[in-house]
């Protein structure tokens, strides 16, 4: 047993050897900025361009459908408000979900102050978005929708969306469709001619990628205003120096995660299925957030009764067990998680909100270890919970 | 993010527990992210000889019902009256801005407990708004535990 | 003398030895999101914090003073869209000059569209703007002005603006006033109390940290809406996860910076005079562009007459030889350079710009051996220019 | 971003310079980024004897220029006209999107100066835009150089 069991991968993932070295040469040695017009520039633009190629093999697009952006967030920002704003003037209606990132949902809120009307798509028990909710907005008046955004996989609860049914319901009615995809990508396969999408989010650091990077992947012809407007990297779409090296991370981080894509996801879900029904077995009480079945591999999310995720974590961390809450007490506004929220856990029991999302690095001996130390520990903070009778 | 003194009292909180025949029992939610906490006092010659308590509630929350538990231990009720949760949070070597409102919750339940005790010992309602003995606090400090 | 001379530090910079050491434990082993809850989490955040203490130190702010972006263009962007969406409905003007970046110029007209009235200040023929231009427009109706952006130096002409009688005038009218120091801080003293400035740009990659940095420099209280919204990240002002290795590049870099930058400035200015002084002796016919003295220290730029700038690049480069040009052959928009339009030099002139941007490991060797180049390659392409007359 | 060709053109570009006693002058001014280029052609039998050129311009430019020479020297005047800017592009190895313009300077240079041989040498003007020998042409083609 290695003495920290990670299992907070949807928060952060290490960066592997092989992406480091790809990346080295590219701050020191070959430095050039990619839009000088000498050999040395070129042959940096020619470098963000085989990324590039990499990043769209991963999602089954076309080189120049991929953008590169700082994070999944900024993908998002471009994709809402790139697209919103290129139709500004003629439509002004967004439609989103409850679940979604606060980078779709605040984007999509900006535009309230512009005069637009947000409307946000109910999900059921488990996060998922019934595309009948949608046809029902979009037969009343489809004509002034700018966009239509759902995430494609949730990283709290792990529910995956029915995104085909949605982009195509979606185009049925000649409306833009984006799904943020950063939670899925590299993890699952994401096929985006098969999902149908018009713009697809892509977080770097969701599949071993370093930090500060992202893309949007947008279907030829599909309009943006930029996000950042400035020059003329990126065609023009995204202004800024091209992180050379960090799009080197994320193409290598790209070409990695198709490798054995199958029989990684193969053992992570034995892996989770290992965690959720440990968990449900030692620990009375406790909720499975999220989708039983359509739902990422490597991610096992409850709500643990009577005790507060902050707490459960610092105790689990004491142990060497990293892992995620969404209690109301680990987050800045200090109110119940929205996902949370959304799917009608009550506010009491979504305190309890912890989330392991693994990786394949993780064995069984350390979902075995967890599920030795967290009942444990849930143990000793009911015995101090005011709330607890058992 | 935590202060040594916090994780010191988080990872063995002193005190915790029921006082099964309390004196004085004190309960507050958390307005905030609704969490809870309850105190319980034994009292001895106007002394708090024992107190105990619950938390539900984040890491600050469990260390802030230890520290408190551990100033008013053996305090007169007057002193521990006088705890505020400026004295909490210093005690614990500071705590974290957006948990500073966690310092309440002891300060608070403690108050309602020893708020409870003085109800039910002198037969009668220290609150100073109300006008007598049977009529209800006029002013509402009662139900958010704001004993003066 | 080494087998290359590059000289477009403007455009690109290598990244020192010791910051990619400081960089390389975040990519992989220090690894945890700084926003998560854990031990592992708060180092990280806390490694942040530190790197923002290094970047206001290097501009005399405070800490909290100083938000993280992906690069210079960010960062305009953000100071812009995020200072004038803040008094949106209220303010509907927005000054800037006629040499700035494309990041401040097209974040600027992105308001045109949504009902704002861009003013631009003109500026001489060696590219400063004359404080009685602005005072003008306040004098006018400053309560319109929802903010005043002129740069701190030019990246092109190397010239350097009166930042403090701007900001002065603006503060004097109770108007918001940014400028883009991307081309200044790392390479002369900027200090924002001097300066008086509310807003204030910083690139990482114009003073040696990686590609892909940026900061914002915003007085305290000075409201700002995000640029990218989302999540709980700089404080609720720019959205997606921290590009942790990133900004430990940036703050060693800024405090890398700091050390004997007087001296530095000295050298600098020593092998520009050198470079300039040769180039006009050697080359007829050239007009100097930008300010005399109130430049950049390492910057020397030249419009050379009947030749292009992109052929004179290219034949340099053969030469080991690297620089710049702002032709409007190498431009993308193939239109004469904004900033040399502004100056008022014709169009034919232009087209033989060549930028030199030299920092501290260029030496006068190397600025000798331009001095000896330069002319060949100004003479070859000369002899088969038609509007060469000599 | 630029072919080996177009690399090869701009290092050691072929048959640069003025022919002093020209049978034909043309020259272009790029109207898309304000560079110039001016052709010479030397003709006789009807052939293209000999082809000189001047550029003020980029690198695509001055490859573009030496690759037309090149194509057009030995031809006949026919053969010269047929010259289109997709051959010379073509014959580079391609040239980058942005800067498929600058390969109609070099045709149209050399147009120019074909047209203008033929003026000088026919005294007549061979536009097909124009009603007789007098009369100037009717289409604006002869001041843009578009002689088919
Ligand atoms: C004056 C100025 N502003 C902004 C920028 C953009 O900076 P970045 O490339 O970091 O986006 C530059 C880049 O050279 C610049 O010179
Ligand atoms: C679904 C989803 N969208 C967007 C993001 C933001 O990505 P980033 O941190 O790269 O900005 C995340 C981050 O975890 C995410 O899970
Ligand atoms: S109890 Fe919720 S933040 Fe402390
Ligand atoms: S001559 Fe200007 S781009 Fe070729």
């Amino acid at each position: 047993m290695k003495s920290i069991v990670y299992m907070d991968h949807a928060a952060a993932t290490p960066v592997a050897p092989q992406v480091i070295e790809a990346m080295l040469p590219f701050f020191d040695r070959e430095f050039a900025n990619p839009s000088t017009v000498y050999d040395l520039g070129f042959k940096a633009k020619g470098v963000v361009d085989e990324q590039r190629a990499r990043v769209a093999e991963l999602i089954n697009a076309e080189p120049e459908e991929i953008l590169f952006t700082a994070s999944g967030a900024e993908a998002n920002n471009l994709a809402i408000k790139g697209s919103v704003f290129a139709s500004y003037g003629k439509k002004d209606r967004i439609i989103t979900s409850a679940i979604e990132h606060h980078s779709v949902l605040n984007s999509a809120r900006f535009f309230e102050r512009l005069g637009y009307e947000v409307a946000v798509l109910p999900v059921d028990a488990s996060g998922v978005v019934d595309p009948k909710h949608l046809h029902k907005i979009l037969d009343n008046d489809a004509s002034r929708v700018a966009l239509v955004s759902v995430m494609h996989g949730n990283a709290e609860i792990g529910t995956l969306e029915h995104i085909e049914a949605l982009a195509a319901l979606c185009h049925q009615y000649g409306v833009l469709f984006h799904t943020d995809a950063a939670a899925t990508v590299g993890n699952i396969p994401v096929d985006v001619k098969d999902l149908g999408v018009d713009l697809l989010t892509i977080s770097g650091p969701a599949f071993g990628a370093p930090k500060g990077t992202g893309a949007l992947y947008f279907r030829r012809n599909t309009r943006l205003m930029p996000l950042v407007h400035g020059g003329i990297q990126e065609r023009g779409r995204r202004a800024g120096t091209e992180n050379v090296p960090g799009i080197v991370g994320l193409g290598t981080a790209a070409s990695l995660a198709r490798n054995g894509l199958a029989e990684r996801m193969a053992l992570l879900e034995e892996l989770r299925d290992r965690l959720i029904t440990g968990v449900v077995e030692r620990v009375p009480h406790v909720v499975c957030t999220g989708h039983p079945r359509m739902r990422l591999p490597g991610h096992a999310s409850f709500c643990i009764e009577a005790v507060e995720g902050e707490a459960l974590i610092y105790m689990l961390s004491r142990e060497g067990i990293y892992a995620n809450t969404g209690s109301a007490c680990a987050s800045k506004a200090l109110k119940i998680s929205p996902v949370l929220g959304a799917l009608g856990v009550p506010a009491a029991t979504a305190q309890g909100s912890v989330v392991f999302t693994l990786n394949e690095t993780n064995t069984p001996e350390e979902v075995d270890y967890v599920l030795e130390k967290l009942p444990q520990v849930v143990a000793t903070l009911r015995a101090m919970s005011p709330i607890w009778k058992d | 993010m935590y202060s040594e003194k916090v994780m010191q009292h988080f990872a063995t909180p002193q005190n915790v527990g029921v006082i099964e025949d309390a004196d004085g029992v004190g309960e507050v939610g958390n307005p905030v992210c609704g969490d809870m906490m309850t105190f319980y006092i034994k009292v001895n010659n106007g002394k708090i000889e024992d107190v105990k308590y619950q938390t539900f509630g984040c890491v600050a929350a469990i260390a802030v019902s230890s520290q408190v538990s551990e100033l008013v231990k053996g305090k007169t009720l007057e002193e521990a009256k006088s705890l505020t949760k400026g004295v909490v949070a210093e005690a614990l070597g500071g705590l974290p801005k957006q948990k500073m409102h966690c310092s309440n919750l002891g300060a608070d339940a403690l108050a309602r407990a020893i708020h409870d005790y003085e109800t039910r010992t002198h037969g009668q309602h220290p609150c100073p708004h109300r006008e007598n003995q049977t009529a209800g606090c006029t002013q509402g400090c009662c139900d958010t535990g704001e004993i003066s």
